[in-house]
C-alpha cells in the first residue's frame, strides 16, 4: 500500500476539520496511508509571501526536511500548502545560495533540506496513484444523478508546474463521474473564489463568490466540490453575506472532493465529518447515498 | 601567483576565435551599435567554429594568452547545417586535456552568438575578462619555446 | 618560406572613426619599425582607405615598391574586403595576397581607453601582417550552370518565379504536394488592401503556369532527395499515384458528380465543407485532372464501387496506377513551400473547437468566399444565422512567448479585411481587439481608416479569454470576450455572437526535415535562413538555392511575389553566365598523405567528402564543398589542407596576435 | 550603470527568486488585467501598474490598492505573452510596502499580514481567533454582525480553535526564523 | 684514407634503441665496413674526454637517442653537436620525448620523492641524493636534473629525425644503406630537418582493417574489448592512435590486435601530435547532446596521457603547469 507524509495544514486541524477526517478515511478505503508529519508547521499561506520571502521559504523548507527524514514524498490537502512547499521545493533546488541560506536556519532544529522530496496535492495523488479506473472499480454506491460541479480554484494548477493544461484540465471531471456522479461543465471552474481576500477585501471577494455560485448554479449544479479548504470556508461560511449583499439567495452546499468519493465507497458520514457543514447536504444527495 | 606589478591590475590577454556568419557579425554589430567591451580579446576569423583545429588553442595557451574564446553560430542555426556540434565536441574533450595539463578549463569558453546578439557578445566578452582576471595570469613557460637562442651553432 | 615577401601595411583612420580612439601614426610607424624581420617595407596611415585616392595609394606602391602581400587595417572585412582585394588587382597583385583586419568594428568603435585600443590595434596588424605572409594567390572556381529550375511549392510566390524564368526562356520543374497549384491565396476571397478578388488575379497565373512550354507541372508530388550542387542538382521527385491518367482524362467532372463518397475536406475547405472521395481541390483547380484519394475511396477500402470508373467517358480512371520516381537535372533551385495556419486549439481560453462560434481566419475566408461552403454568406456554426455582433481577436498565437513570440506580419491587415467584409454583408458591429495595429505597406493604413471611418469599433487590448459564462441577462446566449480596454484601463466584457480568431502563420510542420534535405538551415523559429537578412533575402547559404514567400518568415501577397521574382531575377542572372564563380575558400586533401582512415567522412553535411575504397584514400569535390574547414580541423594526419584559412595562416596569425605579450612574458619567466 | 537605483531595479531586485522575464520587457498588451478577476475592484490594473513602475511613479504605486487586492489566482501569470510573473510582482510590491511603512489608509491587507506572521512566528501554527482584532475594527456595523454570526456558527460546528495551535519543538523553530531575521524584526 | 666516423649515444633512454640497431643483424657489418666507431657507450668503451679532443666536425653520424633530463644529456648533446656533421635525433626519445617525457606532467619534487621514498624503495632515512658530496678524496658530482625534459632539438640543432620507440630495425637497415651511399655519392641525403626512416601517413595507410564511417556512441578499453579481428579498431571503439601515428612501422599493433599508442609521432607536418587526436577522436563521436558526449567521453580514461604518451615534451605545451613550476 502507497504511503505519504501527510501535510495537513493549519486550516484543516479545526476549520476544515472535515476534509480532515474524509482524507483521511478515503484514502485509507483506496489503499493509500497518509502518515501525518511530525510536528509540522504552518505553510506561511499566501500572506506570508507579502512579509518576508526567505522567511516563507523558511517555514516551509523546515517541512519539506522533516518529510525528507521520512523518506515519503509530502501530500498536501490544501491547496496553498501544496503550492508554497512545491515550489519551494523547486526554487531550493534550483538557487543553491539561497538553499544554503536556508539550511544554515534549518541547522537550529537538526533539519536539513536535501531536495530529494516530492510534493503533491492530495486531488493528483487520487487522480494519478489510484485514478478513474480503478476508483469506479472501488464505488459501491456509485451517486447517480447528482449533478457536481468540480471546482479547481486556483493553486492546483497554476502556476504551471510544466507543460500540463492550466485552462482547461479534465482530471477532477473523471473523477467525478467515476464515482457515477454527473460532472457539470461550468465556465468559471478555474475562476479564483477570491479566498484569500476574504478578510482583506471583503467586498471583491464576495463579488468573486457570487460569479462562482452563479455560474454553478446556472449549470444546475447540485453540489460543488472543492480541494481545498480555503476555497471551501470562502464559498460556504460566505454565502450568507453574498446574499446579503447581492439580495440572492444561493444554498449551494460545497463539499469536499474527498466527502463525495467517501459517499461513493459507503463510508458512514460521521466518519467523513459530515453535519459540520453550514449549508445542508443537497436533498437529492441524501437520497442516493445509503447509511 | 602574480607576477605584475601591483601598481596596474593584471589585464588579460584572450584569444578569440569566431565564425564568419554569426559570432563574427555579432562581433561587427557590437562595433556598428557603439557597444562597449573590455579590449582584452584580439579575434581570429575562420569561415566556422568547426574549422577550430586543436592545434590552435594550444598554439594561443603556449603562445601567452590567458584564455581563449570559441564562438559560434547557436546549435540549429548554424550555416553549415550543424559544424558547430563537431566544434562542441573537440571544445569538450579539449577541456578535459587542458585540465590534465593544469590550464583551468574555465581559460577555455565557448560561445554560441548569433548576428544579432552583438549585446550578447559585448556581455558574455566582459564577463569573460573578469573571469580570467580572477584566474590571473597563466605565464605558460614561454622560455623553453625560445629555443634557438640556446641552441649552439652548427660548424660550417 | 625561402624568398623574403614586401609586404606594404596601410592603416585607416576613418575620419575620426578609428582615428578618433586608434593612435594610426603611432601603429604605422611601430609597423614599420617593429614588422620589418616579417617583411613589411612601407607603412602608411591614410584619412580614408576605401576611397579611390586610398586604392590608389596600394596600387602605386604595389608598382613602384613591387609589393607582393598587403594589409589594411581599416574595417569589418565584411564591409571592404572586395574593395580592397580589387584595389590589388587594379595594381596587378592577385587579390587573395591581401588581407583586411578590422581595426574599427573590433576596436575604435567598442573601446574607450586609447592606449589600450591602439595597443590593440597594433596586435590585430601584426596578426594580419603574420598571416598575409602564407596567402597564396588564388583563382575562383568555375562551374557550368544547368538551366533548369526546380521550383519547390505551388503557391503564389512559386508560381510567380516559375513563371518569370519561363518567360526568359528557360525550363521549370513546379513541383507542388497538394493536386492542385494556387496555395493559401486560392482558398481566400478577397485580397488586402484593394479587396480585389483572389481567385480573379491568381486563376489566371495559375493558367499560365499550368500551360506554359517550359513550364513541367508536377502537382500531388514531393521533392524526395536532392544530390549534387550549385549548376547541377539531381532532384528525386515522387510523383504519387492519382489513380487517373492524365493523359486521358478531360477534366469533365462526372467522376466526382458520381462519387458515392463524401468526405470533410480538411485542407481546401479547412474543414467547413465536403468533397468527394474522387476530386479536384476547387473548380478552377490547375491542372484540371482530379485525385482518388486511397484513404477514403471505397473501392480502395471496400474493393467494390469503381462509380468513377464506370462513368468516366474516357476510361482514364487507373486503379493500378502507382508513384512515378522522377529524376531531374537542375541547375538552381527556388523553396517556396509557403507556411501553415497556427492551431487556435493550443490557446484553450479562446475556446476553438470547445465554443461553436469560434472560427478561425482561415474558415473565415472560406466562408466569405463565393464559393465557398455557405456560398459567400457570414453566418453561425448553425448555417443560417446571421451574427449581429463579431469580435476579431488579432495576434493569434502570435507575439506570445507561450507560442510563437515573432509577429505574423499579416494579421492585422487580415483583420481588417474580415472586419470590412462582415459590416459590408451584415451590416453587424465589429470589434477589432488588437495590441498594436501594424499596417506597413502601400495603401494598408489608408485601409485602417477606412475601417476607423466605417465605424469598426477598434478596443486595444489582448483578449484574456472567451466564454460562454453569462452574468448579466444582455449576455445570454452570447460569446463574451474577456479583455481590457488598456487605453482607458476598463475590464470589459463584451458580448459577441460570433469571433474571428486571426491565427498567426507557423512554418510548416516538415519544415526542419526540408531544410536538411536541400542542406539549408532553419531559425529558432523554424523559419528557413536566408544568406542575408538585409542584404541577401531570398539567397541562402548555399549556393544555387534560394528561398520565396512565407517559407522565410511571414509575408503578404505582394512581398511573397516580390520575393518569387527577386529569386528568379537571381537565377536568370547565373544562368545567362553560364558558369558560376565560387570563392576559393576550400579544402583540399593530399592523397600521398591521406591514410583513409574516414574520420573525415561524416565531418562534411554537404556530402563533398567521397571514398576511394580502390586507392583508400577521401577526396573533397570542390563544387560541393562550401569552405567550413571542419575537415581541415579534423584529419588527424593533417592530410587536408584548407585554402584561404590555412593552418599556416591562423597560426601565424596567433603568433602575431600575441607578439606584445612575448617580452611581457619572457620578464615573467 | 547609473548609481541611483531605480524604483523598477527595487522591485526587479525582490523578484529574484521568482521566475520569469524582466517586467520592464512588459508590452502593455492587457491580457493581466483582462484576466484578473479583481481587476474591477483595483484603483489600477496590473497592466497600469507595471507601466508604472516602468515610469518610475513610486509614489502612486505604494498608494494604490492593487497589489493588496491581488488573490494570488496566477491566471494573469499562466497567460503572459512575455512570461512575466505578475503575481510574485505583486507580492514583492507588499513586501516593499510593508517595508517601506507605506500603503494605502484603511487597508486591512498590510495589518492582517503583520498580525498573521507574528502569529505564526510566536506559535508555528495559525490561530484565527487571534486574527479578528486586526481586522474587525474596520468593519462596519453591519459586517461586524454578520462576521460575529459566522464566528459562532464556526465555534457551533466546532470548527474554530478554542486554544492557539502550538508546535511541539517551539524553541528551534523561534532560533531557526532568528537565523532568518534578527527576533524582534517582526515583534 | 681513413674511414667516415660513426657515434652513437643514450640521454635518456632506455636502450631499446641499440638493440633496436644490433637487430640490423648483418647489416651491422656494413656499418662496421662503412665507418669507424668512435664513440658508443654501450657497444665499446670510451671515454667523453676522447670526443672532446676531436676536431669539430669530425664526426661524420651521429646517432643520439634519448631525452634532455640533466645538464650532462644536454653537455654531451652539445659536444656532439659540435664533432658531428649529421646529427640525427633517434628514436622517439629524443624527437619527442617519449616516455621519460611523461615526467612533465608532475614538478620534478614530486618524481624525485616517489623514486626515493615509495614502499619498495628502502631509504629509512629517506635521503636524497646530493649533486655533489664531498669525502676525503675530493668531491662527487653527478647531473642535475632538468625541471622538465626536453628534446634533442630544444638544445641542439638537428638535422634528422628518426622516430620510433625503437625505430624499426628494417627502417634503420634502409638508413643505414641511404647514408652509406650517399657517402660514395650515389644517394642524394634528405634535406635537413627530414625524418628519414618512416612514412609521411599515418598507421592507418598501413594497416589491413576493414574500415567504414566511424560513429561512436561508447569508447572501450582493449583488455575489456572482445574486438573483431577484420575490422578497424577506433570503429568498435577502441581508441587507437593509429589514425595521428606517422606510418612506418607496417602497423605492427593494429596487425596483431592491440591499438596503436603512438610511438612514430605525429605525421609529416603536423604542429602538434595530440591536438590531432583530440580532432580525431572528437570527430567520431556520434552525439550532439553537451551530457551524452560528456558521458562518452567519460571512457576516454586519461586522455592526455593517451594523446601525449610519447610526445608531451615535443608538444605546443611541453609540460604541465605544475611541471614548469618545478
Amino acid at each position: 500500500m502507497k504511503e505519504y507524509a501527510y501535510f495537513p495544514g493549519c486550516s484543516l486541524e479545526k476549520m476544515a476539520s472535515s476534509y480532515h477526517k474524509s482524507s483521511i478515511e478515503t484514502a485509507k478505503k483506496l489503499g493509500i496511508k497518509l502518515k501525518e508529519l511530525e510536528d509540522w508547521n504552518c505553510c506561511g499561506a499566501t500572506t506570508y509571501f507579502y512579509i518576508d520571502e526567505l522567511l516563507a521559504y523558511t517555514l516551509c523548507a523546515r517541512n519539506l526536511a522533516i518529510a525528507e527524514k521520512t523518506g515519503l514524498d509530502v501530500v498536501a490537502p490544501c491547496s496553498a500548502c501544496y503550492k508554497n512547499m512545491y515550489f519551494t521545493a523547486a526554487h531550493l533546488k534550483k538557487d543553491v545560495d539561497l538553499a544554503e541560506h536556508i539550511n544554515f536556519a534549518l541547522e537550529e532544529d537538526d533539519l536539513h533540506f536535501n531536495g530529494t522530496v516530492g510534493v503533491k496535492h492530495l486531488i493528483e495523488v487520487f487522480a494519478n496513484d489510484i485514478g478513474p479506473e480503478e476508483l469506479k472499480n472501488k464505488v459501491t454506491n456509485p451517486l447517480e444523478g447528482i449533478r457536481v460541479a468540480p471546482y479547481y480554484g486556483c493553486q492546483i494548477v497554476r502556476p504551471q508546474k510544466d507543460k500540463e493544461d492550466v485552462e482547461q484540465p479534465m482530471f477532477f471531471e473523471e473523477m467525478i463521474s467515476a464515482i457515477g456522479a454527473t460532472p457539470v461543465n461550468y465556465p468559471l471552474k478555474m475562476r479564483c473564489c477570491g479566498g484569500s481576500l476574504i478578510i482583506s477585501s471583503r467586498t471583491a471577494a464576495l463579488g468573486m463568490v457570487r460569479n462562482l455560485l452563479q455560474s454553478a448554479v446556472d449549470a444546475q449544479a447540485t453540489v460543488v466540490a472543492t480541494a481545498c479548504p480555503m476555497c471551501q470556508v470562502n464559498l460556504e461560511v460566505y454565502q450568507q453575506q453574498v446574499n446579503q449583499e447581492f439580495g440572492t439567495n444561493f444554498a449551494v452546499p460545497i463539499m469536499y472532493f474527498t466527502q463525495l468519493i467517501g459517499l461513493s465507497l459507503e463510508i458512514p458520514q460521521k466518519k467523513l465529518g459530515i453535519g459540520q457543514e453550514f449549508i445542508a447536504m443537497a436533498p437529492a444527495l441524501r437520497q442516493v447515498i445509503k447509511g | 601567483m602574480t607576477d605584475t606589478p601591483e601598481t596596474k591590475p593584471f589585464e588579460p590577454t584572450i584569444i578569440g576565435f569566431t565564425c564568419n556568419w554569426c559570432s563574427y557579425r555579432a562581433a561587427d554589430m557590437a562595433g556598428t551599435a557603439r557597444m562597449k567591451y573590455a579590449p582584452n580579446v584580439r579575434l581570429i576569423r575562420l569561415m566556422c567554429s568547426g574549422r577550430l583545429d586543436p592545434t590552435f588553442v594550444l598554439k594561443a595557451f603556449a603562445g601567452g594568452a590567458d584564455a581563449v574564446l570559441i564562438s559560434g553560430c547557436h546549435p540549429g542555426d548554424c550555416h553549415y547545417i550543424n559544424q558547430n556540434y563537431k566544434a562542441l565536441r573537440r571544445f569538450l574533450l579539449m577541456k578535459r586535456v587542458l585540465a590534465q595539463m593544469g590550464i583551468q578549463p574555465e581559460r577555455l569558453k565557448l560561445l554560441w552568438a548569433s548576428a544579432a546578439e552583438g549585446a550578447i557578445f559585448t556581455r558574455e566578452i566582459n564577463e569573460f575578462v573578469e573571469q580570467v582576471r580572477a584566474l590571473g595570469p597563466l605565464n605558460w613557460n614561454t622560455t623553453a619555446i625560445e629555443v634557438h637562442a640556446e641552441k649552439e651553432e652548427v660548424p660550417a | 618560406m625561402d624568398k623574403k615577401e614586401k609586404i606594404g601595411v596601410y592603416v585607416c583612420h576613418c575620419g575620426t572613426n578609428i582615428a578618433g580612439v586608434v593612435n594610426v601614426g603611432e601603429v604605422s610607424t611601430w609597423a614599420a619599425e617593429n614588422l620589418k624581420n616579417d617583411g613589411v617595407v612601407i607603412a602608411r596611415d591614410y584619412k580614408f582607405m576605401c576611397s579611390s585616392l586610398g586604392q590608389e595609394l596600394i596600387q602605386k606602391d604595389i608598382k613602384e615598391q613591387g609589393l607582393t602581400r598587403v594589409v589594411v587595417a581599416a574595417c569589418s572585412p565584411h564591409l571592404h574586403e572586395a574593395t580592397f582585394r580589387n584595389a590589388c588587382k587594379g595594381g596587378g597583385l592577385n587579390p587573395y595576397l591581401c588581407e583586411l583586419v578590422s581595426i574599427r568594428e573590433q576596436d575604435s568603435w567598442v573601446h574607450t581607453d586609447k592606449i589600450a585600443a591602439t595597443e590593440k590595434a597594433k596586435a590585430i596588424l601584426s596578426g594580419g601582417v603574420s598571416r598575409v605572409i602564407h596567402h597564396e594567390p588564388l583563382e575562383p572556381l568555375h562551374v557550368p550552370i544547368h538551366p533548369a529550375t526546380l521550383v519547390v511549392g505551388g503557391g503564389i510566390a512559386g508560381i510567380q518565379a516559375a513563371l518569370e524564368i519561363a518567360n526568359a526562356g528557360f525550363p521549370v520543374y513546379l513541383v507542388e504536394r497538394e493536386p492542385s497549384i494556387g496555395g493559401h491565396m486560392a482558398q481566400f476571397d478577397k485580397t488586402f488592401p484593394t479587396l480585389d478578388c483572389s481567385a480573379c488575379i491568381l486563376t489566371p497565373k495559375m493558367v499560365d503556369a499550368g500551360n506554359h512550354p517550359n513550364i513541367t507541372l508536377l502537382t500531388y508530388s514531393e521533392v524526395e532527395k536532392v544530390d549534387g550542387y550549385v549548376g547541377n542538382f539531381v532532384a528525386t521527385i515522387r510523383k504519387r499515384a492519382r489513380s487517373v491518367n492524365e493523359a486521358d482524362c478531360t477534366g469533365c467532372g462526372i467522376c466526382w458528380e458520381k462519387c458515392p463518397k463524401k468526405v470533410v475536406d480538411n485542407v481546401f475547405e479547412a474543414g467547413m465543407g465536403y468533397r468527394k472521395a474522387v476530386y479536384v481541390s476547387f473548380p478552377q483547380a490547375v491542372p484540371k485532372y482530379p485525385v482518388i484519394d486511397r484513404e477514403n475511396c471505397t473501392y480502395y477500402i471496400k474493393g467494390t464501387c469503381k462509380a468513377c470508373e464506370k462513368f468516366c467517358p474516357t476510361n482514364a480512371i487507373n486503379f493500378a496506377q502507382e508513384d512515378e520516381i522522377l529524376n531531374v537535372q537542375v541547375g538552381n533551385i527556388i523553396l517556396a513551400t509557403g507556411y501553415d495556419l497556427f492551431d487556435s486549439r493550443r490557446i484553450t481560453q479562446y475556446g476553438y473547437g470547445r465554443l461553436a462560434n469560434v472560427f478561425t481566419s482561415l474558415e473565415f475566408e472560406r466562408m466569405s468566399n463565393a464559393a465557398g461552403p455557405t456560398g459567400g454568406n457570414i453566418v453561425l456554426r448553425d448555417g443560417k444565422t446571421v451574427p449581429k455582433v463579431v469580435g476579431i481577436v488579432h495576434c493569434v498565437g502570435s507575439r506570445d512567448k507561450n507560442y510563437n513570440e515573432y509577429c505574423s506580419a499579416i494579421c492585422c491587415m487580415q483583420s481588417l479585411k474580415f472586419a470590412h467584409l462582415v459590416e459590408e454583408r451584415t451590416g453587424a458591429e465589429v470589434y477589432n481587439f488588437y495590441i498594436d495595429i501594424r499596417t506597413p505597406g502601400k495603401g494598408y493604413e489608408e485601409f485602417y481608416h477606412r475601417l476607423l471611418e466605417e465605424g469598426t469599433h477598434f478596443i486595444r487590448g489582448k483578449v484574456a479569454e472567451i466564454s460562454d459564462a453569462a452574468r448579466l441577462p444582455a449576455e445570454e446566449g452570447k460569446l463574451i470576450m474577456q479583455v481590457e480596454d488598456t487605453l482607458t484601463a476598463n475590464q470589459l466584457r463584451v458580448p459577441v455572437d460570433m469571433v474571428i480568431l486571426s491565427a498567426g502563420l507557423e512554418p510548416r510542420h516538415d519544415a526542419k526535415e526540408v531544410a536538411n534535405r536541400f542542406g539549408i538551415s532553419c531559425s529558432a523559429d523554424g523559419w528557413l535562413i536566408e544568406r542575408h537578412p538585409k542584404l541577401d533575402p531570398v539567397a541562402t547559404v548555399t549556393e544555387g538555392i534560394y528561398i520565396a514567400g512565407c517559407v522565410q518568415g511571414p509575408k503578404d501577397i505582394p512581398n511573397s511575389v516580390a520575393q518569387g521574382a527577386a529569386a528568379a531575377a537571381r537565377i536568370l542572372g547565373k544562368i545567362q553566365q553560364k558558369e558560376v564563380a565560387l570563392e576559393p575558400i576550400r579544402a583540399t586533401i593530399h592523397e600521398e598523405q591521406c591514410s583513409g582512415c574516414r574520420i573525415c567522412n561524416n565531418m562534411c553535411p554537404f556530402n563533398a567528402i567521397l571514398f576511394h575504397e580502390d586507392k583508400m584514400v577521401s577526396e573533397v569535390n570542390p563544387a560541393l564543398c562550401q569552405g567550413c574547414g571542419t575537415c581541415v580541423a579534423a584529419c588527424p594526419a593533417g592530410a587536408i589542407s584548407g585554402t584561404g584559412f590555412s593552418n599556416e595562416q591562423i597560426l601565424s596569425q596567433i603568433n602575431g596576435l600575441l607578439l606584445l605579450n612575448i617580452p611581457k612574458k619572457e620578464v615573467v619567466a | 550603470m547609473t548609481d541611483t537605483i531605480t524604483f523598477n531595479q527595487e522591485i526587479s531586485n525582490l523578484l529574484y527568486a521568482a521566475e520569469g522575464e524582466p517586467i520592464k520587457t512588459c508590452i502593455q498588451c492587457g491580457t493581466c488585467s483582462g484576466t484578473c478577476p479583481v481587476a474591477p475592484y483595483m484603483d489600477h490594473s496590473p497592466r497600469q501598474i507595471i507601466a508604472m513602475i516602468n515610469q518610475g511613479m513610486k509614489e502612486q504605486v505604494l498608494e494604490s490598492n492593487t497589489f493588496w487586492y491581488c488573490a494570488s489566482c496566477y491566471h494573469c501569470t499562466v497567460r503572459c505573452p512575455q512570461d512575466i510573473n505578475i503575481t510574485e510582482l505583486m507580492y514583492a510590491l507588499k513586501r516593499y510596502s510593508i517595508w517601506k511603512g507605506q500603503h494605502q489608509e484603511g487597508l486591512i491587507g498590510p495589518t492582517f499580514s503583520e498580525a498573521f506572521v507574528k502569529m505564526i512566528v510566536r506559535g508555528g501554527r495559525s490561530f484565527e481567533p487571534v486574527l479578528a482584532p486586526s481586522y474587525i475594527f474596520s468593519f462596519g456595523m453591519r459586517e461586524l454582525v454578520l462576521e460575529v454570526v459566522g464566528a459562532t456558527e464556526l465555534l457551533l460546528k466546532g470548527r474554530l480553535p478554542i486554544m492557539p495551535a502550538r508546535i511541539k519543538r517551539l524553541d528551534n523553530f523561534k532560533r531557526m526564523i532568528g537565523r532568518i531575521i534578527p527576533m524582534g524584526g517582526l515583534e | 684514407m681513413s674511414k667516415p666516423k660513426f657515434a652513437m649515444y643514450w640521454a635518456a633512454s632506455c636502450g631499446g634503441c641499440e638493440i633496436a640497431v644490433l637487430n640490423i643483424h648483418e647489416k651491422i657489418l656494413d656499418v662496421d665496413a662503412a665507418f669507424e666507431v668512435v664513440f658508443w657507450p654501450v657497444a665499446m668503451d670510451a671515454k667523453y674526454k676522447d670526443v672532446e679532443a676531436m676536431q669539430d666536425g669530425e664526426i661524420t653520424l651521429c646517432l643520439f637517442n634519448g631525452g634532455m633530463r640533466n645538464d650532462e644529456n644536454e653537455h654531451i648533446a652539445k659536444l656532439l653537436r659540435r664533432k658531428s656533421k649529421i646529427m640525427v635525433a633517434f628514436g622517439s626519445c629524443a624527437c619527442e620525448g617519449c616516455i621519460p617525457g611523461l615526467a612533465n606532467f608532475r614538478p620534478i619534487k614530486e618524481l624525485v620523492d616517489t623514486a626515493f621514498s615509495t614502499i619498495s624503495t628502502d631509504n629509512p632515512e629517506n635521503i636524497r641524493p646530493q649533486t655533489s658530496y664531498s669525502m676525503p678524496e675530493g668531491a662527487i658530482t653527478i647531473p642535475t636534473l632538468n625541471p622538465m625534459l626536453k628534446t634533442l632539438d630544444q638544445v641542439v640543432d638537428v638535422d634528422y629525425y628518426m622516430p620510433g620507440c625503437p625505430p624499426e630495425s628494417h627502417q634503420i637497415a634502409a638508413v643505414v644503406d641511404l647514408v652509406i651511399a650517399a657517402l660514395n655519392g650515389k644517394a642524394e641525403l634528405p634535406p635537413k630537418g627530414a625524418t628519414i626512416g618512416a612514412g609521411n601517413s599515418t598507421v592507418c595507410d598501413e594497416c589491413q582493417r576493414k574500415r567504414n564511417v566511424k560513429l561512436i556512441k561508447e569508447f572501450g578499453r582493449i583488455q575489456f574489448t572482445e574486438a573483431d579481428p577484420e575490422l578497424c579498431l577506433l570503429e568498435q571503439g577502441i581508441p587507437c592512435n593509429g589514425i595521428a601515428t606517422r606510418s612506418g612501422c607496417n602497423a605492427r599493433c593494429p596487425s596483431v590486435g592491440a591499438q596503436c599508442i603512438g610511438c612514430y609521432g605525429p605525421a609529416e607536418g603536423v604542429v602538434d601530435y595530440g591536438a590531432r587526436l583530440i580532432a580525431g577522436f572528437a570527430s567520431v563521436i556520434d552525439s550532439d547532446d553537451p551530457v551524452e558526449i560528456d558521458k562518452i567521453l567519460d571512457g576516454l580514461v586519461d586522455p592526455a596521457g593517451q594523446f601525449y604518451r610519447f610526445n608531451l615534451a615535443g608538444s605546443l605545451l611541453r609540460a604541465s603547469k605544475s611541471a614548469q613550476k618545478g
